[in-house]
């Protein structure tokens, strides 16, 4: 079994099932989306049994898969994954999947829509199990393209146009990633002058980055952190979020807010911190302050929306935050709390999203003053809005407030007043997100929606992943947990000793 | 004593090609222009008689003053049409031309008054259009095939774009 | 059995759990299958804990060492949860009380909920929240509680909002839910505190540590944690000033508000208390908190429930009075008198919230007091078991609110808090005056010939009945001559009160008087005009009581102006400031730099050669008087 | 100095010749015109060619050989250039260069 290249096949399945729906005459709507849903479930099944069978004990990089590629910038083709990318990796699939049964009503050009949405999930996918961070970048910049195409074709025009979405979320991805390469480039630069021996893995990276002086590394930092900052949404580079969301078609909402945006915040642990300790350590207060302005700033901004798809775009700007509060707090708690809380909001937010996405499939409306009583006439969608509000409003006993305790124990620890403000967000999460939904769900059904069909079928397939692993994982969250602190122990192990010593500034 | 008389040919002649490039550029009047070009085409030609290159001054009143400005002519017959008077104007960029070409030729002046050339050594063999035919038929036959390539291209590409297009015309009407 | 109730005591919130996901899974489309699955739930969850109730209370080795059972829920370095049971004399009383009452409650609701659409549904929503409940009670660590008292916020958010096509319904659930997450985020910042100071949530650890809290932290950052921990009771037990969303929680069906009120959510905050008295016991400061937030609270409610209308939310502000009185009780010390009164108030408090049920199913939720009366001719079993109640919360002798209020009051005395003594003896006397304006209006004087009330079923009353019964014998467990009380729930050491016959026989004198008031103004002054007349005369006084002193105004004016105002400006902000003129201007000055450059894109060719010739220029000018070194600079690749 | 000609004097009245020639080029409105002062550019630089075929490498003859590149390449230019000329002045009626900013979008 460790010869079967299982990474690669989890990576390849979509792009299989991309290019055999590419064969299919384009009327075939039925076979198409069933070739798409057949392809990203060898993803999640593998992906799950990927998760389950990680040896936690053993921790490290396991599965691992290394071809020479670029010999002269020492690239290669390293596929692997730990405790830090393997939940990563699960989440990218399960919404993954979920986003294709999301999009089962697609009927304008679906052949091109599922083809491009199975790049989109093969791009993100990638970026978790690459290496190198040469394939990681490349992976990151598959991601792109198919998102602006998805968004100008298949979104939806509200307060903003799709086109003025679309532009604004790539030119977004695009000015971060630019800042991400030049990062990257004097990064390689300075490790090849300082070691002589080009090697782009991250590992490879991290060792020879320790060589590199104070202010190298904070620059460096402050760079990477302008890149998946704005890929994170932190504030203030966060106003492509709600904008984007709102003009995008549901599965690239879903796939964007759920996992595309924490290539941010797993670029900036498995990268930005990991081969950049001392920056991380010089500018962990200005990603804390950043950090909380988020959460507090767009929780209000949130508060005052009235299109449901803004409230969710805002709500996971403010849940970023607290993301970048816990890679603030540079230690082992707040590390394992950031990348569950990803995990967690991923999750939560898909759903939030393929919900939204059927309302508005039904309604043909998404303002909360036209919607009113739909718990009446669509009871599982009420359920599966409700999992999804009450996740993120951080209900003991769903998958997001263990993550969000650790939060904030550990910002609580070492930012004290500041996390206050953070966890005060709480407050008004939990007011928007009752509010929406009680305005949207409850109240006096409205008779222009009595002849809405509940969600059944296909499209119960969102409510029934994201909702287990939303109530599993808030019951159990070790099994979150455990897989993450595998990961983050070792890597805190590396950089604990560059913590102390650096940030003589 | 021959030195005297190749700088009395040489001034001679600079200030005909000058002057009647002057005319060339400054005249209003296009057809005005080419006739002050084939003087100075010729005035070349003699140019490069004071520069031993007696060959060369053939095949340069052959081609420019023979061939080049009859076409640029005929060039003009087919297109300017009514009054030739003011065919030929300067554009609102004048002014600003006219700084760089000064430009130009402050630089240029300086660099070539400057520097020092090295004395020739020998003079100019007396047998120049042996010696050309010698090196172009052996060393550089290849361009000279080229060339004769180019010339034959030019050609049909010049009859290709001057020919009237009747069928883009018959959709032009 | 008893030892397998004391080691499987996780089975106590697990069963009615178990029988909310059977509800919700499999058994919806039969009503009355889902509600014999949540009574099951319920009844063999009670089942169990009678039983550990049991080997708890014949075994004293438990006051000194409660069994303790966890697993790990989540670890890392530094940080570890368990979820487990902890069992001792309080967590026994709690589970068994809270099942026994919940029991009944079920039962009830199956008469009461007939013919609702929505019948499974709500049988679901009450086990989930009879499971959180009892989570509550049992959980080893303060997390663990957490969790399940945010469930049970959850739970109370899901019934008071289980009519949700009527906005009232909406809006009272919504706030439910708000103004106690407000108090949880005192609540949290306090467990964090605690976590990250003594580095366990654990109950049992925690206690230890705190005994010598010195090692860990300084007295101040102590108290604040006592205080920060004390804002989640007042929100989730409904103390002044987050007392708000207890009278609205009446949109619920009558059960739901017997679940919250009597037995379960509102006394969490109580419980919760007395959970950490480890930590209030510490800090004096944050004791005398608790005490005047209680004192305060109860005078204030009861003045509040003098001028009401509504049957349920006299009941409610009923409720929000003794919870006062328990806050009160554990501020000066008494963890006893305090779950004394909670136990005793769980009772009479369901037997009238069940009570006031079975009169609205009569009256068809019709629910103004003075619209009723004479319905006890019609309801002989609710009213007269209600009127139990009445005299249980009034505090008459042997009924057990007597008993657990006559402590609250003696140890309150003995403490030295004069002035809080005064307070609770004086709403001693309101209590009864309210208590008994109710009853005299509802069930006796003269019918109003509108109504067409009907004796309920007998699934509804035999639980009014159980429960009436409770309140009269229930009391007896304490009473000064026999307190077997106070020697199993105590804090500390047992502490048992002198019967002090002066405070006994005070409180008996009020609260006779206060029935007797109400008997004058609303018994034998038929027409009431003394009730008008008096109402007329102290109008301003009863209009603020009436409008509950415009408390929900101001919150909801803040709320409407400040909060919304804010998020309006910062929504704007974001709108106009960083979208419109950062990104936005960013991408238009692109635009306009674009613009400004494309000028000099003029499409002439000569104008191109022109500046291309002035290129060629400085590269000459670069390459012939600067060498080669300074032009490879500019020019670049040049080696 | 001045009666013995040094290759300096006409690399003056070459560059005189070029700037000349650059001048048309760049102010002239008429494409012929323009053509016409490419063609005293190139004249220009074959007095160089010449020139320092002549003062610099006498034996070798490559200066002329390559002016009579030059020249055939001009003759061609011409020949094609004109051919354009008269193209454009078919579908616009116009040699005038300042109507001619196609380039711009």
């Amino acid at each position: 079994m460790e010869s079967f290249p299982v990474l690669l096949t989890i990576l390849l399945a979509p792009v299989v099932a991309a290019v055999i729906m590419a064969f299919i005459p384009r009327e075939e709507h039925m076979l198409i989306k069933c070739v798409a849903a057949a392809g990203t479930f060898v993803s999640m099944a593998l992906s799950l049994y990927v998760y389950f069978a990680y040896d936690q004990s053993l921790g490290g990089l396991q599965f691992v898969q290394q071809v020479p590629w670029i010999k002269d910038l020492g690239v290669t083709f390293f596929l692997g994954v730990d405790g830090i990318s393997l939940p990563m990796l699960l989440l990218t699939n399960l919404i993954g999947f979920s986003a294709v049964f999301a999009s089962w009503n697609v009927n304008h050009r679906p052949r091109d829509f599922f083809i491009l949405l199975c790049l989109l999930i093969t791009g993100v996918m990638g970026t978790f199990v690459a290496q190198d961070l040469f394939i990681f970048l490349l992976f990151y910049e598959v991601v792109v393209i198919p998102i602006y195409i998805l968004v100008i074709i298949w979104g939806s025009t509200k307060r903003v146009t799709k086109e003025y979405a679309g532009m604004k979320l790539t030119i977004y991805l695009l000015i971060g990633s630019a800042f991400l390469l030049v990062g990257v480039i004097a990064l390689f630069m300075k490790t090849v002058a300082a070691t002589g021996a080009p090697d782009m893995s991250f590992a490879g990276l991290a060792r020879a980055a320790r060589g590199l002086s104070d202010f190298d590394q904070i620059w460096l930092f402050a760079l990477m952190l302008f890149g998946f900052g704005s890929l994170l949404s932190m504030w203030p580079f966060h106003s492509w979020s709600p904008d984007g969301y709102a003009g995008a078609p549901t599965a690239v909402s879903m796939i964007h807010a759920g996992v595309l945006k924490k290539i941010g915040g797993y670029g900036l642990i498995r990268i930005a911190l990991y081969v950049l300790p001392v920056g991380a350590k010089f500018w962990a207060p200005v990603i804390a302050v950043l950090g909380v302005c988020g959460v507090a700033y767009a929780a209000m901004a949130a508060l005052a929306q009235k299109d449901l798809k803004y409230i969710v775009g805002y709500s996971s700007v403010s849940h970023m935050g607290y993301v970048l509060l816990a890679v603030a707090s540079l230690n082992v708690i707040g590390l394992n709390g950031a990348v569950a809380n990803m995990f967690a909001h991923g999750i939560m937010a898909a759903l939030f999203f393929s919900t939204i996405g059927f309302i508005y499939e039904k309604t043909h409306t998404r303002w909360i003053p036209d919607l009113g009583g739909l718990a009446r006439q669509t009871p599982r969608l009420a359920v599966a809005f409700m999992l999804a509000a009450m996740a993120s409003l951080g209900l003991p006993g769903l998958v997001s407030f263990v993550p969000e305790f650790t939060i904030f124990v550990a910002s609580f620890k070492v930012y004290g007043g500041l996390a206050v403000v953070a966890i005060a967000g709480i407050i008004i999460t939990a007011l928007y997100a009752l509010r929406a939904g009680a305005n949207t769900l409850f109240g006096p059904p409205r008779p222009e929606y009595d002849s809405l069909k509940d969600i059944r079928g296909p499209e119960l397939v969102p409510l029934a992943v994201l909702g287990t692993v939303l109530v599993v994982g808030g019951l159990l969250p070790f099994l979150i947990f455990d897989m993450v602190n595998s990961g983050i122990v070792p890597l805190m192990a590396e950089i604990s000793g560059a913590l102390k010593l650096g940030g003589s500034f | 004593m021959e030195g005297i008389w190749t700088a009395v040919a040489f001034y001679l002649l600079a200030a005909t090609i000058v002057v009647s490039a002057l005319l060339v550029v400054m005249l209003k009047n296009i057809v005005h222009s080419v006739l002050w070009l084939a003087v100075c085409f010729v005035s070349m030609g003699g140019l490069f008689l004071t520069l031993d290159a007696d060959f060369l001054a053939a095949v340069q009143v052959l081609v420019y003053a023979g061939a080049v400005c009859i076409m640029v002519v005929f060039g003009i017959m087919l297109i300017q049409r009514g009054n030739m008077g003011s065919t030929n104007l300067f554009n609102n960029q004048t002014k600003a031309a006219a700084g760089v070409v000064a430009l130009v030729l402050v630089v240029c002046g300086y660099l070539a008054a400057t520097t020092p050339w090295a004395s020739p050594a020998f003079a100019v063999p007396e047998k120049t259009v042996e010696s050309i035919a010698e090196i172009m038929l052996t060393k550089y036959v290849i361009p000279f095939e080229v060339a004769a390539i180019l010339l034959l291209v030019a050609l049909v590409g010049a009859i290709f774009l001057a020919k009237e297009v009747k069928k883009a015309d018959a959709h032009n009407d | 059995m008893v030892e397998f109730a004391l080691h499987h005591a996780w089975l106590v919130p697990l069963l009615p759990a178990l029988a909310f996901v059977a509800i919700i899974f499999f058994t919806r489309p039969w009503p009355m299958l889902s509600a014999l699955t949540a009574v099951a739930g319920i009844v063999g969850s009670f089942i169990v804990s009678a039983l550990a109730a049991y080997g708890v209370f014949t075994n004293p080795a438990f006051k000194e060492e409660p069994l303790v059972y966890a697993v790990r829920w989540f670890s890392m370095p530094g940080l570890q949860i368990d979820v487990g049971v902890q069992l001792d004399p309080v967590s026994a009383m709690m589970i068994f009380m809270v099942s026994m009452v919940a029991s009944l409650i079920f039962i009830y609701a199956i008469g009461y909920m007939k013919d609702d659409p929505g019948f499974s549904v709500f049988f679901s929503y009450v086990s989930l929240f009879a499971a959180s409940m009892l989570l509550l009670a049992i959980s080893s660590n303060l997390l663990e509680m957490f969790v399940a008292w945010e469930l049970v916020g959850l739970c109370s958010y899901l019934l008071i909002g289980f009519y949700s096509h009527k906005i009232a319904a909406r809006e009272a659930a919504k706030k439910a839910f708000i103004t106690c997450r407000i108090a949880d985020f005192g609540l949290l910042l306090g467990l964090l505190a605690m976590q990250i100071v003594f580095g366990t949530l654990n109950l049992v650890e925690l206690s230890e540590k705190i005994a010598n809290f010195e090692q860990y932290t300084t007295f101040g950052i102590l108290t604040l944690i006592a205080v920060l921990v004390f804002i989640g009771p007042i929100g989730k037990s409904g103390q002044f000033p987050l007392h708000v969303w207890l009278p609205d929680a009446m949109e619920g069906p009558t059960p739901v508000s017997a679940l919250i009120h009597a037995a379960t959510m509102v006394v969490a905050g109580v419980y919760l208390v007395a959970r950490t008295m480890f930590l209030f016991h510490e800090v004096p400061g944050a004791m005398e908190l608790v005490a005047i937030t209680g004192g305060f609270t109860a005078l204030f409610a009861a003045t509040i429930a003098i001028t009401q209308r509504e049957i349920k939310r006299i009941l409610a502000y009923s409720t929000v009075s003794q919870i006062g009185y328990m806050m009160l009780a554990l501020g000066v010390g008494s963890m006893t008198a305090s779950l004394f009164h909670m136990w005793t108030h769980a009772f009479f408090k369901a037997l009238m919230f069940l009570g006031a049920g079975s009169v609205l199913h009569a009256l068809h939720h019709k629910a103004d007091v003075w619209e009723m009366g004479g319905l006890i001719r019609k309801m002989p079993l609710t009213g007269w078991t209600f009127v139990i109640g009445g005299l249980a919360i009034a505090g008459i002798p042997p009924f057990a609110g007597f008993w657990s209020k006559d402590e609250i009051l003696a140890v309150t005395l003995e403490s030295g808090h004069y002035v809080l003594f005064v307070m609770a003896a004086f709403t001693a006397f309101l209590t009864a005056f309210y208590m008994w304006r109710l009853i005299f209006l509802t069930f006796f004087g003269e019918e109003n010939p509108e109504n067409h009330p009907h004796e309920s079923p007998a699934v509804m009353t035999l639980p009014l009945v159980g429960l009436a019964i409770l309140s009269t014998i229930g009391g007896l467990v304490g009473t000064p001559w026999a307190p077997y009380w106070s020697e199993w729930i105590f804090f500390g050491h047992p502490h048992h009160v002198e019967p002090n016959y002066w405070v006994m026989i005070g409180s008996v004198v009020l609260a006779a008087a206060g029935i007797y008031l109400a008997y004058q103004l609303y018994y034998v002054d038929k027409a009431k005009s003394r009730a008008r007349a008096l109402a007329q005369r102290y109008n301003h006084i009863y209009t603020i009581l009436y409008n509950k002193y415009y408390i929900d105004e101001i919150y909801l004016w803040f709320n409407h102006t400040i909060v919304d105002g804010a998020a309006k400006l910062f929504y704007l902000f974001d709108i106009y400031v960083v979208d419109g003129i950062i990104v936005n201007g960013l991408g238009k000055l692109t635009c306009l730099l674009g613009e400004g450059i494309r000028v000099s894109n003029t499409g002439r060719l000569q104008n191109y050669a022109l500046v291309f010739f002035l290129g060629v220029l400085a590269v000459v000018v670069l390459l012939a008087f600067t060498g080669p070194s300074a032009a490879s600079l500019i020019v670049g690749g040049v080696k | 100095m001045l009666t013995t000609i040094s290759l300096a004097h006409y690399m003056v009245l070459s560059a005189l010749l070029f700037g000349i020639g650059l001048f048309g080029v760049l102010a002239k409105k008429n494409a012929i015109a323009v053509l016409i002062c490419i063609e005293l550019m190139l004249n220009a630089v074959n007095i160089n060619l010449v020139a320092i075929s002549k003062y610099l490498t006498p034996a070798l003859f490559t200066g002329q050989l390559f002016a009579i590149f030059v020249i055939t390449v001009a003759a061609a230019e011409v020949g094609v250039g004109l051919a354009i000329i008269i193209a454009i002045y078919r579908n616009r009626l116009s040699v005038n260069l300042d109507d001619f900013d196609w380039l711009k979008w």
